[in-house]
């Protein structure tokens, strides 16, 4: 039996998951439910839950935990974890891994046009950091907290690809 | 003096080039793609008759040079252009050149477009045709402390608008003066990246005014008929996102007069072909004048829909020279109809735009759907260009049954591979205000000023866990529940990896 | 009286279910489907609310069973059955059982399927409404000589028909006296494997007539409206192939006449629900009552694409017990629509049933373009039940521009890994006769007599042979020109191995 | 330089192939045309011939050089060989493989319902031979030609497979 910690707009879920002859059940807090799995083709399934038809598609979205979970034309955000780490984890006072970045990258590719911090400026939520042209239409990226620059990894002028890091925190 | 058309070479991609291509089939006239770098397989690149490759992705090499697409005119013997949307459509110097060269424009004289597509000439004629406008100036970039001034006495906010283009780019609401000159600067620099031409202007900002467009149509004979409204007041950063006609807010007598409004205009101009007349309604329906656009709306569909009447069709009768058999009395609308623009872009990540290979796409269909898609499954979604994908649209009986409609065929959208905006529109649909009808331009802003737009019940939360959990246990067994056959798949359960990086954010640590 | 449903058990598969599931989630009606053990992840099971499993491939260990279905009625708590067509669609036990155990069956009442079901008893009750009739008999396969001698009365050619089911199942045209006796066996044969009832009966076969049907929709309040007429001439083997509407032999003043013909008939069967009334049309507009289908047709959508009405969701509201909103004024025909049914058969080889998995699927969109898919990328097309895979479906203003419509959908359209049907459409879509709406039953036979629906222009078969000779020359390279990222392809240039097995055929050495 | 045979539809083409540097030259019947390949997924390419657009789709039906290309919505059947084995074949009098099949197959899967002929029966082309129900219809299949029955493999009543053989001639 596998035991998991599953965490979703702030709710946890706790899951118990058993193999049956021809399903499985999953124990979501305490509460049972059948599950029927048929594999489509590359990343999607189609998932039966009580009688539920949900045609499910998974992507991970980085390393760790961290899946996107696309069912009913949504796209939820799920990060999902072994039960006993997670209980060790939080006993331990250590935050998940969301909480320790100070990369800031880049969502998308583009032309840098502008810079709108320094190495040293302290930044808070909402403050423009980067404008970027992709597609035609200038992006403002901001910061998405308080933080203080460490270092400023790009010119502007200069393309970035997908994922390259602009700013770094300290 | 009908000069037919026989081979129609189309200036443009995604999917208004797969519209006109459409057309073309439709009407026996042989379609010539043009594709860039990136584009050679592209679905327009597939679809049309003829395909030839003018040069390199970014669309100053291919899209919007003059000189290849003429080439390409001239190597595939096409005698008409019709230029879509966007790029060449609105280009007065381009529609000369093909004048110039003998090739048919598919589109108004060069001269009205030069005439209209500049805002300010636009405004002179509409109150020339007594149309009624929002106050505003042509002070702009020049004179920056002029235009503070002005913009002080009409009053905070004003609209930062480039006097070329459109389709809100070179826009920004300006909300007070501090703001004023930064959003001077960056609104220009945008309209001379996009337009080659930094001009903007001032205008009164209106408070939630809804955007009301009448579609124009009006052939070398001297007839100018209006095909009623299209109401397109859900936009983001100017952006029209969701479309629809009739417009809720309409009654017969304000179409009436609007319809006549956009006659008057279209007559002053002598204006020929297909356009749109752009209006601002008020909370108290009085309507300004806003703009025309001197080509095929991206949003003309829902007109389509509910008039029944083909636009690219008529647009290329018209060009050959052919009086409109439609009069104004046989435009009645029938239903409602609703377009959602579909883009690759992350909703949840502020609308960047989203680029990668579409691994699997399901097109919705069924009772009321039209899908006009740009893409394919496996297409390539380039950096290159606009990130529309498609537009989505629904008919209904009503307004009630379009909106149902919307929502069952949202559901039915598969994509996977790059983030889409199909989400956003569920959330938005099923919105009261929306439902209601109750809409302005400000409505997205009023409504999720967090742009929050990721919703979902705590049933749905419970069972995307459970198939985590399902993932996770199938993927530590090492059970394959991807079909075996397909080697694109990894072989640990039905997760792959993602292709972006993860988007890092500034976390709660700082 | 009106019982609100809230979920919806759809006892049925392929496109029909599907195109039911969608009207429930227009409505917001839970839906529920069932399926057999091949039909698992079908896209009928993947679209629907709710999921429910009830035995093996054949359909009488499944859809046709109705223990199975009746319990997954129970097991989901459906408070409603929609029984789609063929399957449980006209069965009257089936209808009643769902009566008696307080389940809203979506069709008429039983005593009326049961009644109208027979066609002996329709044409009974069809004389007595006054409509005109042609000449038949009762006698059948338990008479077989005074079956002849009624037959040899009217004279040849007669049609041999089932008097139970539809779908051209169980129905003969036989041309001479010798060929009478096997004809009335193996009509009665499948009659009787088809839908248990071997009983047969004879009628005067009507030369060239057309095969033209009016839609009928009536409430439980003593409303019964027409919706216009279907032409469905074009017929393989008595099973339509495609439909359109309206008729184009069709007058105001006889579709006034079959419209209160049609009344008329379900007036006097008392009928509830949407249904067909069938007739003949001979080549002087004369018309004869050929039977009702109490139930919604395959064709169903060329009638909602001319009236704007939803019938699966004015079936739901009859159903309810709701009155009709609609009165006969306002059912207005607005252009024209025309189907082609897409089976999974290959025309070539006398529309023999392809099964296997579909490789590669691509639906046509854009103007007005709908389909009614049962089926996905991926799925698979059992043998265990009718090979029709989807409905393509176009509108136009005029018969003209949905043909031109029509024509593009096909070319649009992708299926690899079975043959289809989509050659055969542009085929007969190119054929002048049908252009000119010359149509009858015997269209098909008569301009394809020996069934060769393959043509193809020099220029495209020179470049066929250009492609073959690239692929050729690629795969003797050991060049991959295949997504090398897809393990399914071969290595070998772009061909593959198809997974049937060659139809070998007889060749000229004998 | 490679050369084949090409035949459809009883038209022959004799094709020349050869590479250019981002292109290949096809020599059909002495007339030269240009080509461009552009690989897509499975068995499909996109195909440029003098500018001519085609989405082709290429699948085998057996051994020999027999296929179905799939073009601008029809399946054309396309045979096709070596140009020099097809001289050779030629010059010694033998005809291509299509047309010594005795051997008549199932075309679809399906319930045998009733056999019309037995060993030593002559049939022409259009005789009934087989009654096969499949989809709940019953299909007869028919001689395509004229020939003598030398055996029948199938019992009425039998389930067959597609591709199964039903009945030898001689």
């Amino acid at each position: 039996m596998s035991r998991y910690s599953v965490t979703i707009d702030g709710h946890e879920f706790d899951i118990e998951m058993e193999y049956r002859s021809d399903h499985m059940v999953a124990t979501v807090n305490g509460r049972e439910r059948l599950v029927r799995v048929h594999k489509l083709q590359e990343t999607r399934a189609l998932l039966v839950i009580d009688h539920l038809s949900h045609e499910v598609d998974i992507q991970a979205t980085g390393d760790g935990g961290r899946k996107i979970v696309f069912m009913q034309g949504t796209e939820i955000p799920v990060a999902i974890e072994d039960y006993n780490l997670a209980q060790m984890r939080k006993a331990a006072g250590i935050g998940s891994e969301e909480e320790v970045d100070t990369v800031f990258v880049a969502p998308m590719p583009g032309l840098i046009v502008e810079i709108k911090v320094a190495p040293g400026d302290t930044v808070t939520a909402g403050q423009p950091l980067v404008v970027v042209e992709a597609m035609k239409m200038e992006n403002i990226l901001k910061a998405k907290g308080t933080a203080t620059v460490k270092a400023v990894r790009i010119a502007a002028g200069q393309s970035v690809e997908k994922g390259e890091p602009l700013i770094e925190f300290e | 003096m009908i000069k037919p058309i026989k081979k129609i070479l189309v200036a443009n991609r995604g999917e208004i080039a797969v519209r006109v291509i459409r057309a073309c089939h439709d009407l026996g006239i042989v379609s010539v793609a043009i594709c860039s770098d990136c584009d050679r397989t592209a679905y327009h690149a597939r679809l049309a008759d003829e395909w030839y490759h003018i040069g390199g992705s970014p669309s100053s090499e291919s899209y919007l040079n003059q000189d290849r697409v003429m080439q390409a005119v001239k190597d595939s013997g096409a005698d008409a252009v019709h230029p879509g949307y966007g790029f060449l459509a609105e280009n007065a110097t381009f529609a000369q050149r093909c004048v110039d060269e003998g090739i048919t424009f598919i589109g108004p004289r060069p001269e009205t477009i030069r005439g209209l597509g500049d805002k300010l000439v636009a405004r002179e004629m509409a109150i020339k045709a007594n149309l009624p406008v929002v106050p505003g100036t042509d002070m702009g970039a020049d004179n920056p402390d002029e235009a503070l001034a002005f913009a002080k006495k009409i009053g905070f906010p004003v609209l930062v608008k480039a006097a070329a283009g459109g389709g809100g780019k070179g826009m920004r609401v300006v909300e007070s003066a501090d703001l004023f000159q930064e959003a001077l600067d960056s609104a220009s620099r945008e309209a001379k990246s996009a337009f080659g031409d930094g001009r903007v202007f001032i205008e009164k900002y209106l408070v939630r005014p809804r955007h009301v467009e009448i579609q124009i149509l009006c052939d070398t004979h001297g007839n100018h008929l209006h095909l009623c409204e299209r109401e397109c007041s859900i936009q983001r950063r100017h952006q029209k996102v969701i479309e629809e006609a009739p417009s809720p807010i309409m009654t017969d007598e304000l179409r009436e007069r609007m319809g006549t409004a956009a006659v008057s205009i279209a007559r002053e101009a002598g204006y020929v072909g297909a356009g749109t007349v752009e209006f601002l309604v008020d909370q108290n329906r009085s309507f300004y004048f806003l703009e025309v656009n001197t080509r095929l709306q991206v949003e003309h569909p829902v007109t389509e829909l509910v008039t029944g009447v083909d636009l690219v069709k008529e647009q290329v009768a018209v060009a050959e020279g052919r009086e409109l058999t439609l009069r104004q009395e046989d435009i009645r609308l029938n239903g409602h109809a609703i377009e959602c623009r579909i883009y690759a872009e992350d909703p949840s990540g502020g609308f960047m735009p989203s680029t990668g290979t579409l691994e699997h796409y399901r097109l919705p269909a069924g009772p009321g759907v039209r899908v006009d898609s740009g893409v394919l499954v496996w297409s390539e979604i380039p950096i290159y260009y606009d990130p529309m994908i498609a537009k989505l649209c629904t008919w209904g009986r009503d307004r009630t049954e379009a909106i149902a409609r919307m929502q069952r065929a949202l559901s039915e959208y598969r994509i996977s591979g790059v983030e889409s905006t199909v989400g956003f529109h569920q959330v938005v649909l099923a919105n009261k205000k929306f439902i209601a009808g109750d809409l302005s331009t400000g409505f997205l802003q009023e409504e999720y000023p967090d742009s929050n737009y990721r919703t979902f019940s705590p049933e749905l939360a419970e069972d995307a866990a459970i198939a985590a959990a399902v993932d996770k246990l199938l993927n530590e067994r090492r059970i394959t529940i991807s079909q075996s056959g397909n080697g694109r798949s990894r072989s640990s359960g039905w997760v792959r990896h993602h292709r972006r990086e993860n988007v890092k954010r500034l976390g709660g640590k700082h």
